[in-house]
């Protein structure tokens, strides 16, 4: 089983209220220097069978028909290497 | 004979009741529309009511739109008839491409329910033709995802073409752009907004019964058809 | 891993068990090993040990519980007592309500999200259970200090949860309450009600019975959460590998919860099911030792049936999972297909698990291995009843004694003006909109009173117009000060929030939250408010249906305030004559009704002003609350006044200035004789309204309360856009709306 | 100015209804062979200043403590090749 992941973030012209608050929040919370915070989604797609080229087209489609609305989303689609403990969002970084 | 008017249910649509008792204080006869079924059994004009369809997750109308019964309202919609969508149907409608742009989480990120002024911008669509243009009517609003988004020149457009068809009054509720609250198809039959007129209906349970007109217009302009 | 079988158990009596882990002291383990004659499998162990918790069992509460039956007023309005899902009563019609308040305080304090919007649902299914459409939900909240920065993650958590999950489920929020105090620091209450009517036909309970019944759960798939939440306790799993913790959080699907009511209902409406449950607390274990213990025969249940959300969940932790929107119906066999199709309709998931048998035993079974062979009885009612210790707590006398009547009293009248500002905003006093206009209340479009309303009034039937009323109060400074009163004023307040409304209260629920009953002291303020409740609905007629105990409500030795909420329903023939709080028409007469003493203790201004509690809550008088109801209701009927709000903390000026907001008008007041200023604006005596009275029905109103004995006193015409108090100050409305809306925004916005 | 991105999902024993939502959507989509969805939220933070160890031991803090409510989620922090497009989400990939 692979895991394809699909990025889902607001244009960048979009207001992302999310975002913002978390940004706002920043300075309470002690922290400076960071310049920008954007929220989006993160979906991730447990795909049963090879992820060929075929298979990420559709999911291609998939995500610019369903998971993200193109008229106000960009969206990223990837295979998650299943060996980088990094990005595998399965315990928590500490 | 009476104008036939459905109300779509979505598993997760809370306000179809009543928009239903809406259509029928206005004269008109509820017809319950269920999402599985593509029929429309003859109605006239179709109304997607508030709620959480399928939840709203992923987005709000995002699963709806790809519902069996949106294949046919999407198509009698294009062929002319009339569909309003209230609240989560507005979002729907947008998800659908049957208006432009899109809604978005409130600015201030928290679900909003209060009575809202609106001012009537365009009296000519077939959800309005009861109102006068520049009329302020107060009806409910209640949401979390209704912030109106489009591009620039989406909005141009709108505004150019007097597409807008409501825009808040008395302070900016969520974040809409250009405070609009509610928008139409170039053709006047499809008309989508945030706020909710079938719980302005009666001075029992509404803060007034402002809404009425939408129901009232669009029996009006199918019985002239 | 092989599983623990009873036959297994038989042969293995003296394999340890986690008895303690799992909450259960030394001799409750021994009784359950007396009462099955070997010791228990641990999937037995895991039904006893939840089902005999303090939560499930009500073993502390239970010997003070009883007076509620025992001393219960003769009621016609009754169709069903404590000890179903939820009281029945009676409003007649045909019609019928059921209500219930249940806590979530301490899933709450560790999730506010989850854990309040899985308050909201869960609330939700027990009124389902019954057989009613839930209408409506109410949400008594309490939280430390307003500017506590814990208080900052606590009460926008709770209040997002109760909204995105009320809201999504489409019922509108009609009211509750928000309180600040220091007290509930650490231990935030998250009380919810629900409301439903039905026909009196559509009435279910939750029994199997009828050999060769089906037992069908339905709704969401089970997952490992919850487990061990019910029991407050850590959760170790039975696996030999050593415990594994699993998480006490559970996430709500409001979603699935709208497709179960709307499912359900379509079930009732065709007739399918003879018994029905709802899954809460202690989940798989409750609902099927309670359905099975009040049927007529066995049960027997394949538990490996159960769709799992996770695959490799033991058969205890099945047992034990909290997992949310799940329910269980007992189903014949010839209306099987057609519940099944039912749910197919709405996405549910519904799966046959078991049978009903025309034994007396319960019987698990997982993959063909009896796991469970339990009398059900023994598990759902037979848990340990304590008498615990009582104390009267050895600080109350002198809490009593430092009375506030020694507290300064404003010298002057610019000082009365500075204090009734700083009441107004004070963070309990201070508008709640910021909360309650996160909540839906217009859904179904049935809602005629809402928040601020006193109560929230729903009709019910749209031909006669037949409505219902609900308020919660609860006031834990009263009751710190004297417990037995303090819940009878929690009462006192119910009651008299609905009969301003215009409805006749009819029946209550109440939602008991308390500190530790391992403290002697505590148990004497749970014992003192049960009895003092009890009392109270005997005198006023109106029977308690149901409610909830929480206990343990304490931070290390520091218990909370001991804070009984109570629920009254009322009920309205014609929603049209209900009573809004606005003043709305100028020139109308404000009259005052019920007696005004010097009771300052435990008042908001005694808080707000001097941060002080002690002395005595003001004086209960129940039969002035019921001939005080009985004027409110017969002057909304009969059209003698336009507007009515009740006085509770605050005092006269709280109540004035929020229905002069409310309204968009001032009002000219007049202090009366034989009061000062003072304790004319801020005193809380029990038993009193402030009413507006059109001008042509002063004398009919006049004469009616002469009549029945009730003291009346103008004090004021509604005038212009001041608050003018005579001789003493003149505050315009804009100041007093800005000083009383804008503290929540500002502490939370 | 570097970017760090904070991905925040569900624990894997938590119910994710709005995967779930996602998932049951599918067949109606005609997407068939996706066995799983989660639903995660995915914070891009853009900070001044170099992107050394401190600054990540800090945007750690800051996802353990807001970002991420731990009670219930997971998250990682990885700091984001500039270069890479296929990994940034800044236009739809086609
Ligand atoms: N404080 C109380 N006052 C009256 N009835 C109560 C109280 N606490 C619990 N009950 C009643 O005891 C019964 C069992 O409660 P509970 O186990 O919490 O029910 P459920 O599991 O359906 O929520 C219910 O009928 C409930 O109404
Ligand atoms: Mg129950």
């Amino acid at each position: 089983m692979a895991r394809v992941v699909v990025d889902v973030m607001l244009k960048p012209e979009i207001l992302d209220p999310q975002g913002q608050a978390v940004q706002r929040a920043l300075p309470r919370l002690g922290f400076e220097g960071i310049a920008d915070v954007r929220q989006g989604k993160r979906f991730e797609l447990e795909v049963e069978g090879p992820v060929d080229d075929a298979a990420l087209a559709r999911i291609r489609e998939l995500a610019e028909s369903f998971l993200a609305n193109t008229v106000i989303e960009d969206f990223t689609v990837r295979v998650e290497e299943s060996a980088a403990g990094a990005t595998a969002p399965t315990g928590a970084a500490r | 004979m009476t104008t036939r008017i459905g109300v779509v249910t979505f598993p997760g649509s809370l306000d179809d009741s009543d928009a239903r008792r809406a259509v029928r204080l206005a004269g008109g006869e509820p017809v319950a529309l269920w999402h599985r079924d593509r029929d429309l059994h003859q109605v006239d004009a179709v109304v997607l009511p508030g709620g959480f369809s399928y939840g709203d997750y992923l987005r709000c109308g995002a699963i709806a739109r790809f519902s069996p019964v949106m294949e046919t309202v999407i198509e009698q919609a294009r062929g002319g008839m009339p569909v309003l969508g209230i609240c989560n149907g507005f979002q729907v409608l947008c998800e659908s491409h049957l208006l432009p742009g899109a809604l978005t989480r409130n600015d201030h990120l928290h679900f909003v329910c209060r009575d809202q002024r609106l001012k009537v911008e365009n009296a000519d669509t077939a959800w309005t033709a009861d109102y006068t243009a520049g009329q302020e009517i107060t009806v409910p609003l209640k949401n979390g995802e209704g912030g109106y988004v489009a591009d620039e020149r989406t909005l141009d457009e709108l505004e150019a073409e007097g597409r807008v068809v409501f825009r808040y009054l008395g302070g900016n509720p969520n974040g809409s752009r250009r405070d609009i609250a509610g928008i139409t198809n170039a053709a006047g039959n499809v008309v989508g907004l945030m706020p909710h007129p079938e719980h302005a209906v009666e001075p029992l349970t509404g803060p007034t019964t402002d809404g009425l007109g939408f129901f009232t217009s669009v029996l009006k302009k199918l019985v002239q058809a | 891993m092989s599983v623990d079988t009873t036959k297994h158990a038989a042969e293995t009596p003296d394999t340890p068990q986690p008895w303690a882990e799992l909450g259960l002291k030394e001799d409750e383990y021994q009784r359950i090993r007396e009462i099955l004659g070997r010791r228990p499998t641990g999937a037995e162990l895991a039904m006893y040990s939840v089902m005999w918790s303090e939560h499930c069992s009500y073993k502390s509460s239970k010997v003070h519980l009883r007076q509620f039956g025992e001393k219960a007023p003769a009621s016609d309005a009754m169709l069903v007592g404590i000890g179903e899902n939820a009281g029945v009563v009676d409003i007649g019609q045909g019609y019928a309500a059921t209500f219930k308040v249940e806590s979530h305080n301490h899933p709450s304090y560790i999730e506010p999200y989850q854990g309040a919007a899985t308050g909201i649902g869960g609330i939700v299914r027990d009124i389902l259970a019954m057989g009613a459409r839930p209408v409506a939900v109410m949400d008594p909240l309490r939280f430390g200090a307003a500017d506590h920065p814990d208080t900052r993650r606590v009460l926008p958590g709770v209040v997002a949860g109760i909204g995105g999950y009320g809201n999504c489920l489409g019922l509108p929020n009609i009211g509750g309450e928000i309180v600040f105090d220091s007290c509930y620091q650490g231990n935030p209450l998250v009380n919810a009600l629900c409301v439903g009517v039905m026909r009196h036909e559509d009435i279910h309970l939750a029994k199997a019975s009828g050999a060769g019944n089906k037992v069908i759960l339905y709704g969401a798939r089970t997952g490992g959460d919850g487990i061990g939440g019910v029991s407050v306790l850590a959760s170790e799993t039975f696996d030999a590998d050593g415990p594994s913790r699993r998480p006490a959080v559970q996430v709500g699907d409001p979603f699935q919860e709208k497709l179960l009511i709307e499912c359900t209902l379509e079930v009732f409406a065709e007739d399918l099911v003879v018994g029905i449950q709802d899954l809460g607390g202690a989940g798989l274990s409750c609902a099927t030792s309670e359905l099975a213990s009040a049927g007529s025969g066995g049960m027997r249940v394949e538990l490996d049936t159960v769709p799992l959300r996770d695959a490799t969940l033991s058969p205890e932790e099945i047992l034990m999972s909290e997992s949310q929107e799940r329910m269980c119906a007992i189903v014949t066999p010839e209306n099987t297909e057609r519940f099944l199709e039912i749910c197919e309709k709405w996405d549910v998931i519904a799966t046959v698990i078991g049978e009903v048998t025309d034994g007396e035993r319960l019987e698990i079974t997982w993959h063909g291995e009896q796991i469970v062979d339990v009398i059900p009885g023994t598990v759902a009612h037979e848990g340990p009843v304590y008498e615990r210790p009582l104390a009267r707590p050895d600080w109350l006398d002198a809490l009593q004694a430092d009375s506030a009547a020694k507290l300064a009293q404003p010298a002057n009248a610019d000082e009365l003006r500075a204090q009734v500002l700083a009441l107004v905003s004070s963070p309990n006093q201070a508008a709640k909109s910021w909360v309650t206009d996160q909540y839906d209340r217009y859904v179904l479009g049935n809602t005629v009173l809402a928040t601020p309303e006193d109560s929230g009034m729903i009709r019910v039937d749209e031909e006669t117009n037949l409505g219902v009323a609900l308020a919660t109060d609860g006031n834990g400074r009263y009751a710190k000060l004297d417990p037995y009163a303090g819940a009878q004023l929690a009462l006192a307040e119910a009651y008299r929030n609905v009969a301003a409304s215009g409805a006749k209260p009819l029946a209550v629920t109440d939602c008991l939250n308390f500190g530790s009953p391992e403290d002697p002291a505590v148990m004497w303020q749970f014992a003192e408010a049960c009895r003092g409740l009890a009392d109270a609905c005997a005198t006023l007629g109106t029977p308690v249906t149901g409610g909830n105990v929480s206990l343990y409500n304490q931070t290390g030795e520091q218990a909370i305030h001991p804070t009984p909420v109570v629920g009254v329903l009322g009920v309205i023939d014609d929603v049209n004559r209900r009573t809004p709080m606005a003043f709305r028409e100028e020139g109308q007469l404000l009259y005052l009704l019920g007696d005004t003493r010097e009771e300052f203790g435990g008042s908001a201004w005694s808080q707000v002003v001097h941060d002080h509690l002690g002395g005595l809550p003001p004086k209960v008088d129940l039969e002035r609350e019921r001939l005080l109801a009985e004027i409110l209701v017969n002057a909304s009927r009969d059209g003698m006044i336009d507007a009515a709000h009740d006085l509770s903390d605050g005092g006269l000026i709280q109540a004035v200035t929020e229905s002069c907001l409310k309204g968009g008008h001032g009002a000219r007041l007049v202090v009366p004789d034989g009061l000062s200023a003072f304790t004319f604006l801020f005193s809380e005596s029990a038993g009193r309204a402030v009413v507006a009275v059109p001008r042509s029905e002063e004398v009919r109103f006049n004469d009616m309360c002469g009549a029945r004995g009730l003291p009346v006193t103008r004090v004021g015409v509604v005038d212009g856009d001041t608050i003018e108090v005579q001789g003493e100050f003149t505050l315009p409305l804009a100041e007093l709306r800005e000083a009383h809306e804008r503290t929540l925004p500002e502490l939370f916005g």
